[in-house]
Order: structure tokens, then C-alpha cells, then sequence
């Protein structure tokens, strides 16, 4: 065989989207790591869900709709684990992959100002859409120790809409915040060429620890001071 | 440097599932000692050295550590005198540089800013990795990673120190460098205790090797005594390193002390 | 034979066990549906009962606690919550007594009740399910069923990793206990969900390499492989489970859904009880989680 | 006809130095048949030769790649990995990663499933894998609760199900017990003798190379610095083992270090060892 044929370039590192096989792969196990978020939490004895981590992961990377896809899988599944009461959840998860996923497309993720305001955003939506589920489906009781709150709120006077959905907010604001940021740190693990839904900002320059734990401070004083407030 | 002896007392540990793990151990552990554990999957190595530093509390039995009875006793404060090395590093690496990683035990047990410094430049000059503190341990290779996590429980300066499968997919130089580490520890006095497949490194680097078969502790005693015992060895299909069963088959050396090591072997040319 | 320790299934021989998947699974939509629209409490509680009774038939009574267990709290609180809050819904309540702060209405118990009889009730009927349904045949049906082959693997591939990736993360918290740290509050959160975070991408890389090289994503239609046809008396014990939403529906149109002439009484002594009882249990269970989580953990 | 035809292959990932390079104009002929074990230390380039033969670098791991390759008649970065799979069966290091499914059953059955091949021909095919890999009786049980041995065997149960010619082997054993190794290697050398599909391994664990292995391809830093059979290879590191991050075994190491004792050829495994010793 000649020079020429045998310096023949075969491939270049350059092209090439997301092989169907990797989000075929990614998807279960975020919706994985949902579920063990929330082992985490509980083992850890935090007053926090983090069961959206894996939803905001791929709702930021593959985009909105993935998102989506990976809430309805886990709280499908957990709905074959433990039974079904956790399947109607299964909105507020989609609600959640909506907000990161679209946040993220119109350019929420691009720094820490307005990446801070969609995690706030994303917890609000998710409060909106879960007060209902809770008070339709559950009477207002999640069997969470947020319980208690809203039991204080309830002797206070309010009405159970109110009750049921500032507790909620409340454990859902530190909530997100933290996951928002522990999700940036997956993503930058992951590889670059999955980022379909737009640019996140560069997690090198910034310290994925300091954000974190900047995430973690910023949660738990909101926590705090809407405790009081209240 | 003070002593920690490791002692169990007719140590038994059933698992929540009902599950006997380990039955009935006697064993005692000296300061300085190098010792292996060796058994199949599922003969209760694993399960023993838990109890060493209190992961695992005996079911029946006590385990003391020095004068600490681990049943009274949390792993967070066992960890002072005895360090555990997991067999995967990512079971444990979490910080962004090297330097964080090796000073997170360190804060755990509440040093003072600078003391911690000191320690982690020392064990960083140690395993050579002084270069790479700045860096994402991520970003290393496994055997790097695989060193990371090993000083960074050396750091502590624990008394004991358990390594779980040192070697498992490590290459030529990965192992060389686990061994090396070994010889330093014990040369500063350390006890080692290795749970461990590798039989040369068992052969060529141990003193003293503990055989768990079925739940029970069925052999304590030298290497060479070990390789040489075919009962032993059938019972629990352990398969001695190459240059011993060649010895024992060319009948080079003597028929009570097996041949550890191609030192060794040239050795017993002579 | 062996075992597969996936969800909640249960290796067993039963009569439940043998009972094809869409049978059952139309037989617990049809209980949720009644006790969705069913008003009294009391006859939710003898459908969980009715349920226990063929839990013990199916011989899983142990894993039905250990999977009940976690609706334990939420039950409480719901009674609890319900009692307290002013019962807007009803005309012309009941009062039965003052406890603290609070006023307690015969309705508003009631009320809690229905909603704890309800998740108590569709949980037991659906744990059942699940306990006697192997997961093999679970996927077979989501694919007869035409859930889209793609959704159907990330569904069953989710199923199989949550023990394992929870069994990971037991490793990790004694390899960082084994650093001395204290295994609770938000210090411990990073040291123990990174190296899961990492874990789970080293995975994904490989899982989708083994996948690639088994063909995914091949233009080709896939083969089907396990699934058992339904036979004249499938299709007679699907129809029947038709019947209790018929019950329901003509209960909710003719006979006032199921409450009692006059409603509901209950004596103060009663309700305070009920209340006390609920609120304390549910405090028990939040802060003695460790308890708890022991108990459930060992699973 | 040979099966395996590399020349010149020159392999750069996304990132690295113009001169940093995974591959650096390796060449190499594979024979329909042969046992190839391949040899290095970490970082020697071992993972991104087997990656490049099951054609996952560069169309699932992007890369810019120089040189030929053809792969039973095909060139695997022309062609989706999907489609070499029928071709090329792929066992990778960590057993349990390469799980998915309910019970091991399907997981045998995926690849089948995926390429529509009929039920009769599928439960035919994985009964035979699961007898070449003795998992036979395994059927039902989880491909997470079995031994690491029997993980692994079950991965390549599913790559043999789908009757490949080649099978490549990424550091199957590093993770596993002796008894996992070993379980590992005699269905490797099984379906090697047997069935005669060709078998790249790249391993670390050298005396059962010795013993199995038809040639050795020792990588160094991207090239192959030694190829040959075990009996030519081995007596050439036992002085630079630690240069090449390679041991040798040590009747090998034993032998040249009292080359009297056995006459002028070097032992590479056991056995020889034994026959050759003069005592």
C-alpha cells in the first residue's frame, strides 16, 4: 500500500451529535439518581427532596421534553416500587423539566444572576402544580416533616390552599436552588457535545464546590427567613 | 507513636437478613504487624476487617480497638486509630482538588488550618503527588486515583491502616507503587492489613496471613506455612503464586516452608 | 427459583402469582376508581382489609409491611391535618370538642379518614399487584400495550438500577464515615452524592457502548418474546372488574355515595382520641426516622 | 484470509496535543482464529485498540483517526457500530455496568430483539450462548444479583448470541476474583478453540496469557513495540519490565535469571516450566 492511501483521514474528532444509545443510556439513570437524591436526603436527615436532580440534568442538556421524559419515568417506576401515590407527582417533575429545559433554551444558564433566578422560578412552578396534587389527592398531607409546617400554618389561621402550597414553597425553594447547582456539576462531567439546548456557563471558571456550596447557604437562609417571615 | 492492638473475642456477625457472616473469631492483632486476610467472595474476609474500625458492630463478641470497645464506639472515632482504604477510590473522591481531597479527614477530626497544611504537603510528598494538588483528581488516571485515596486516609496518621483489594486492576507499576507503600508503613511502624486475591503480593509482602472459609477463620499463620498446606489451599481454592506451586512440584527447598518469591526461589538454587 | 429483587415483586406460586398481568392490573384500576368516588371511610377500610386477607393468600405479608410502612406517616398526617383545618366544605358540621388551637368537627375527621382509607386502600390493592408481578412479564405487557419499545427499556433499565445505585450509595457513606465524617446534616451532602453523580456518568458511557454493540437503535422491529394470551376466562374476570365502578357510580347517583342517613357520628372522647392519636403517631414517626429507615433499609 | 487489517492507525481524541496521540501508526494482521492478547500498561493506548476494532471510537467516542482499518470486511468508522455488531461482539471492563434488563434471559435476548431475528432462532441461539458461557439454568435469575464471573460470562453470552466472528474483550477480568478470572478465561479460550471465533483480550494477567494466547501485541505509548508468540515475547521483558509496565511470569523471570537450569529455552508457563527444569 502506497503513502498516500495510508495517511487517508477516517474520522475527525469534530463532527458527530449525541449517539442515540447515550440518551437511550442517560435517561434511566437520571431518573436513577432522582430517586437516590431523595435516599440521600432522607439518610442524611435533610429537610429537602432532592429528587429533580436528574430531571434538571437532562432537562438542561437534552432539552426540555427529555426532562420531561425522565420525570414521568421515575415517578412511573417508583409508582411499580412503592405504589401508585407517587405517579400524579409525575406533573410536578414535568412542570420542573419544562422550566430548567426552556430556562435554559432562551438563556437562563448562561450565568449565575438569572441561573439563581431559574432555580427559583423552577421552584415556584413546581409548588404551583403540586399544592393541587396534594390537596386533592392527599388532603393536604405529603408524610414529609414538612407536615408540621404546614400544620403551624394551618393553626395561624390560613385557609389549606395557603397552607399546603407556603410550606411547600418553602422546602421547594431550597430544594431546586441546591439541585440547580449539583445538576451544573454533573453536566460538566458529562460530555460537551450534549448540550443540544443551549450554552451553560463554564463550570471551571467558576468552582463547582464554591457554587454548590454558595447554592446550599443562599437555600437554607431563604429557608430560614421565610420561616420566619411566616 | 502509641499502640493500637486489634482483639476479637469469639466475634459473630448475622446480618439484618439473617444472613451468618463470620462465626466465632479469635484473633489478635499486634502494633507493627503486616498481616493478609484471604478467603474466597463470600467467606466473611470483607465482614472481619469491618469490624476493625466499627463499619460493622459483632452481633455476638466484642472487637476491641486499643482500649476501645467498637460497640460503644462510632466509626468517626475509630477512624482516628484505624484507616480504611475502600477498594474503589471513586466510592470516595468527591472534592475539586487533589489538596481538598486529602484534607477532608483531616478537617473531619477538627486539626488546626496550618497543621492540616503541613500534613497534606507531607503525605502529598509521601505518595509523590505534590505535583498534581492543584488538579481535579478526576482528572487522573485510576492507579493515581487509587493513590489519592489511599493517603488521604494516611494522612490521618491512623495506627492501623486496612487496604481492601489494593491491587484490583492496577498495572505493573500501579502494584509496584501499592507495595512500596506497604513497606513504607510498616517500616514507620504502622500495623497493614491487606484483605487481598493478589497471592504474590500476599507471599512477598505479609507476615502473617488470616484464611476465612465459610464464615469461620480456619488458618493463622506465615505464607510460607500457607502455600504449603494443600488442605488449607484445597479447602479454599486459593491458588498459590506461580513460583510456589513450581517449587513445590520441582520439590526446590524444603517441603514445610513454601517458596515465596523468585528471590527466593534462586535463593534455594544455591 | 431464584430470586429477582426487583420492585416489589415476590418469587412465589400462589394462585395470584399465576394470574395474567392484565388481569390484575384492571382489577386494582377498578378499586382505585371506587375509592376515588366512594365517600365513606369505612368501606375503604374493608376493601384494605378484604385486600390483607389475600396478601395473606399470596403468603407476602412481611414484604407488604415493609412496602406499607412508608405510607404509614402519611396516613396520620392526613386525618391529623383534616381535623384541624375548618371544615369549609360542609354546611352545617358537627362540633365535638376544642383541642388546643384547634376545633374538631365530626365531618373534618371523617373527611381525614376518607383520605388516609383512600391511599391505604389503593395501596394495598396495588402493592399486591406489584408483589405477585414479575417484572419480566411487566415489560412484555407495557410493550403489548404499545408503550414505544424506547420508553419501555428506559422504564425497566430504571427499575433494575434503583437497588443498585442505592446499594453504591451505602458504600460511599462508610467510605466517607471511614473518614471520620458525620454521616447527617448538609456538611455530609457533597462528599456523599458526588461520587454517586460520578458512578452514574461512568455508567451511562459504558452501558451505552454495550448497548451500541448489541445493536440498539437497528431499523429492524423488535421480537417479542415473553407473553401469555388471553384466554376466555381473562377475559371474563377482566369484564368483572368492571363491576365495582358500576357499584360506585350508581352509589354516587342513588344512594347518596355511601354516607349513611344522617351521617357520620362520632363521640367526642372518640374524636379527640383519633386526632391525639394520629398527630402524636405521625410525630413519632418523622423524628424517630432513624428507627424507621433502619427498619426499611434492611430490605 | 486475515480477519483483522490495521495499517498505520493513528487515533487523536478531542483535546489532546498535536503530538499527544492514543494510537501512533499501529499495524497489525489478525488471522481468522487467532488468540490476541494485548499488553501495556495504562494509558499504552490497549482500551482505544479494541475500541477502534468494535468500531466505537470514533462513532461513539469522537476522534480523529489516520490510517486503515478493515474489520471482517467492513471499515468500522464508515459503518454504525450497530451494524459491525453482527461481525464483532464487544465484552467491556466493568461487568455490571453493561447491565440493563429483568432477568438474564433478556438480557441475552436484547441484541436478537433489536435485530428482529425470530422468537424460534432467538430462544435457540441463547440457549446455545448461555451453554458456551455455562449459565445454563440462569435463565430466570437477575443479571445483577450473580457473581462478577458470571456478569461478565453473561456479557459475553450476549455479544456471542448474536453469532460474531470477532470478539474483543476490553480488560474483561480487572475487575474480578480469581475464580471470576479464571471462569472468564476458560470460556474465552473455549469459544476461541472451539467455535473458532478470533479473540482480542488486552489483560493484565500474564501467566494465563502465556498459556492461552496465539501472539502478544505489547503496546508502548501509543505504538506496538513487541508482537509475537508468548514463548518469543515474555523472555524479552524480564529485564524492562518496569520500562514497559509489563511483568512477566515468573517461571519466566525464574528461568532467565538461572538460564543453566533449563537448557536454552525460556519457559512461559507452568507446565513448561516444570518439563523443562533439570534438576
Amino acid at each position: 500500500m502506497n503513502e498516500q492511501v495510508d495517511s487517508q483521514k477516517l474520522s475527525s474528532a469534530t463532527g458527530g451529535g449525541v449517539p442515540l444509545t447515550y440518551v437511550i443510556a442517560l435517561v434511566p439513570v437520571a431518573s436513577v439518581l432522582n430517586v437516590i437524591g431523595g435516599t440521600v436526603a432522607s439518610a442524611l436527615k435533610l429537610p429537602i427532596f432532592l429528587d429533580m436532580i436528574g430531571t434538571a440534568v437532562v432537562a438542561m442538556t437534552l432539552g426540555p421534553w427529555w426532562g420531561a421524559l425522565v420525570g414521568v419515568i421515575t415517578n412511573l417506576t417508583l409508582g411499580f416500587v412503592t405504589g401508585p401515590v407517587s405517579i400524579p407527582f409525575a406533573a410536578c417533575n414535568v412542570v420542573g423539566a419544562l422550566v430548567w429545559g426552556y430556562g435554559t433554551r432562551w438563556g437562563w444558564a448562561n450565568d449565575k444572576v438569572r441561573f439563581f433566578g431559574l432555580s427559583v422560578a423552577s421552584a415556584v412552578f413546581v409548588s404551583l402544580m403540586a399544592a393541587p396534587i396534594v390537596i386533592f389527592v392527599f388532603g393536604g398531607a405529603t408524610g414529609h416533616s414538612s407536615d408540621i409546617l404546614t400544620a403551624g400554618i394551618l393553626a395561624s389561621g390560613a385557609d389549606m390552599w395557603a397552607a399546603v402550597f407556603s410550606s411547600n414553597i418553602i422546602v421547594s425553594a431550597a430544594d431546586k436552588i441546591l439541585s440547580s447547582f449539583l445538576a451544573l456539576a454533573i453536566i460538566g462531567a458529562l460530555p460537551t457535545n450534549l448540550q443540544v439546548t443551549g450554552p451553560i456557563m463554564a463550570q471551571e471558571d467558576m468552582g463547582k464546590a464554591v457554587l454548590i456550596t454558595a447554592g446550599t447557604v443562599v437555600g437554607v437562609i431563604l429557608t430560614v427567613v421565610s420561616m420566619t417571615l411566616l | 507513636m502509641s499502640e493500637t492492638r486489634i482483639v476479637c473475642n469469639d466475634l459473630g456477625h448475622v446480618y439484618p437478613n439473617g444472613v451468618e457472616a463470620v462465626r466465632n473469631v479469635n484473633v489478635s492483632i499486634s502494633q507493627g504487624e503486616v498481616i493478609s486476610v484471604v478467603g474466597q467472595n463470600g467467606s466473611g474476609k470483607t465482614t472481619l476487617v469491618k469490624h476493625f474500625n466499627g463499619l460493622l458492630k459483632p452481633t455476638s463478641g466484642n472487637v476491641m480497638v486499643g482500649d476501645l470497645d467498637t460497640l460503644e464506639n462510632s466509626v468517626g472515632l475509630l477512624a482516628r486509630s484505624v484507616g480504611y482504604v475502600f477498594q474503589n477510590p471513586n466510592h470516595q473522591i468527591f472534592a475539586a482538588s487533589v489538596r481538598e481531597e486529602l484534607s477532608f479527614g483531616l478537617k473531619n477530626i477538627e486539626l488546626e488550618d496550618n497543621e492540616i497544611e503541613k500534613k497534606v504537603n507531607e503525605v502529598a510528598e509521601d505518595f509523590s503527588l505534590t505535583q498534581y494538588l492543584d488538579l481535579n483528581p478526576y482528572r487522573l488516571g485510576f492507579s493515581l486515583r487509587k493513590t489519592v485515596g489511599m493517603a488521604s486516609i494516611i494522612a490521618m496518621e491512623p495506627n492501623v491502616i486496612i487496604l481492601d483489594e489494593p491491587t484490583t486492576g492496577q498495572d505493573f507499576l500501579g502494584v509496584k507503587a501499592i507495595r512500596d507503600s506497604i513497606h513504607k508503613l510498616s517500616e514507620q511502624g504502622k500495623t497493614v492489613i491487606v484483605v487481598s486475591h493478589d497471592m504474590p503480593l500476599v507471599a512477598e509482602e505479609t507476615n502473617r496471613v488470616l484464611v476465612m472459609c465459610d464464615t469461620e477463620l480456619i488458618f493463622d499463620d506465615s505464607p510460607e506455612k500457607l502455600f504449603a498446606n494443600k488442605e488449607v489451599l484445597s479447602k479454599t481454592n486459593l491458588l498459590p503464586p506461580q513460583i510456589s506451586s513450581f517449587s513445590t512440584e520441582v520439590k526446590l527447598g524444603n517441603t514445610k516452608d513454601a517458596i515465596l518469591s523468585v528471590e527466593d526461589a534462586l535463593g534455594a538454587l544455591k | 427459583m431464584a430470586r429477582v429483587p426487583v420492585g416489589a415483586y415476590v418469587p412465589g406460586d400462589t394462585f395470584f402469582h399465576k394470574a395474567h398481568p392484565f388481569v390484575k392490573f384492571y382489577w386494582v384500576l377498578s378499586f382505585v376508581v371506587f375509592c376515588f368516588f366512594n365517600k365513606n371511610p369505612y368501606i375503604n377500610y374493608a376493601l384494605t382489609a378484604l385486600a390483607l386477607v389475600f396478601v395473606f393468600l399470596s403468603k407476602t405479608f412481611p414484604s407488604y409491611v415493609r412496602a406499607m410502612v412508608i405510607f404509614g406517616p402519611a396516613a396520620f398526617a392526613m386525618i391529623f391535618l383534616q381535623s384541624v383545618v375548618p371544615p369549609a366544605v360542609f354546611d352545617n358540621p358537627q362540633f365535638l370538642s376544642d383541642l388546643g388551637p384547634f376545633q374538631l368537627y365530626t365531618e373534618s375527621i371523617i373527611y381525614g379518614m376518607l383520605f388516609s382509607s383512600r391511599i391505604l386502600c389503593i395501596c394495598s390493592w396495588s402493592i399486591l399487584m406489584l408483589m405477585t408481578l414479575h417484572p419480566a412479564s411487566l415489560s412484555s405487557a407495557l410493550q403489548r400495550a404499545k408503550v414505544p419499545y424506547v420508553v419501555n427499556f428506559m422504564i425497566t433499565t430504571t427499575l433494575q438500577l434503583i437497588p443498585i445505585l442505592q446499594r453504591e450509595f451505602g458504600i460511599i457513606l462508610s467510605a466517607q464515615k471511614s473518614r471520620a465524617m458525620q454521616a447527617q446534616g448538609f456538611k455530609a451532602l457533597l462528599p456523599s452524592i458526588i461520587p454517586v453523580f460520578a458512578g452514574a456518568i461512568d455508567r451511562v458511557a459504558q452501558l451505552s457502548m454495550s448497548l451500541e454493540t448489541r445493536a440498539f437503535g437497528s431499523d429492524n422491529e423488535r421480537t417479542l418474546l415473553r407473553y401469555n394470551k388471553f384466554t376466555i376466562k381473562e377475559t371474563t374476570l377482566s369484564i368483572l372488574a368492571l363491576v365495582p365502578v358500576f357499584v360506585v357510580f350508581y352509589g354516587r347517583l342513588r344512594m347518596n355515595a355511601f354516607i349513611p342517613e344522617g351521617g357520620f357520628s362520632l363521640t367526642p372522647g372518640a374524636g379527640v382520641a383519633i386526632v391525639v392519636f394520629c398527630g402524636v403517631s405521625f410525630l413519632l414517626i418523622i423524628f424517630g426516622a432513624t428507627l424507621a429507615i433502619r427498619l426499611f433499609g434492611k430490605s | 484470509m486475515s480477519d483483522i487489517k490495521i495499517q498505520n492507525l493513528t487515533v487523536q481524541y478531542l483535546g489532546m496535543d498535536e503530538n499527544e496521540k492514543a494510537l501512533d501508526g499501529v499495524s497489525l494482521e489478525i488471522e481468522q482464529g487467532e488468540f490476541v492478547a494485548i499488553l501495556g500498561a495504562h494509558g499504552a493506548g490497549k482500551t482505544t485498540l479494541c475500541l477502534s476494532i468494535n468500531g466505537i471510537v470514533p462513532n461513539m467516542i469522537a476522534a480523529d483517526m489516520y490510517g486503515n482499518i478493515e474489520v471482517a470486511g467492513q471499515v468500522p468508522p464508515k459503518i454504525p457500530v450497530r451494524e459491525l455488531a453482527t461481525k464483532v461482539g464487544s465484552v467491556f471492563d466493568n461487568p455490571e455496568f453493561q447491565m440493563s434488563q429483568l432477568t438474564v434471559f433478556e438480557e441475552v435476548a436484547l441484541g436478537l430483539q433489536n435485530l428482529g431475528v425470530d422468537k424460534e432462532t432467538i430462544e435457540k441461539n441463547i440457549s446455545g450462548a448461555l451453554e458456551m458461557v455455562g449459565l445454563k439454568g440462569f435463565e430466570e435469575r437477575s443479571p445483577f444479583e450473580i457473581s462478577g464471573g458470571q456478569q461478565q460470562r453473561l456479557a459475553m453470552a450476549s455479544a456471542l448470541s448474536m453469532k460474531p466472528e470477532i470478539l474483543v474483550l476490553d480488560e474483561p477480568t480487572s475487575n474480578l476474583d480469581p475464580i471470576g478470572k479464571e471462569e472468564v478465561f476458560t470460556v474465552t479460550r473455549k469459544i476461541n478453540q472451539e467455535e473458532g471465533l478470533t479473540v482480542v483480550i488486552a489483560e493484565h494477567e500474564v501467566e494465563v496469557i502465556a498459556e492461552f494466547a496465539d501472539t502478544i501485541i505489547l503496546l508502548e505509548e501509543g505504538k506496538i513495540s513487541k508482537a509475537g508468540t508468548p514463548q518469543e515475547v515474555f523472555p524479552e521483558l524480564v529485564d524492562i519490565q518496569r520500562d514497559v509496565g509489563v511483568r512477566v511470569p515468573q517461571v519466566t523471570e525464574f528461568a532467565s535469571k538461572a538460564p543453566k537450569k533449563f537448557g536454552n529455552s525460556i519457559p512461559v508457563t507452568l507446565s513448561e516450566a516444570i518439563e523443562g527444569y533439570k534438576k
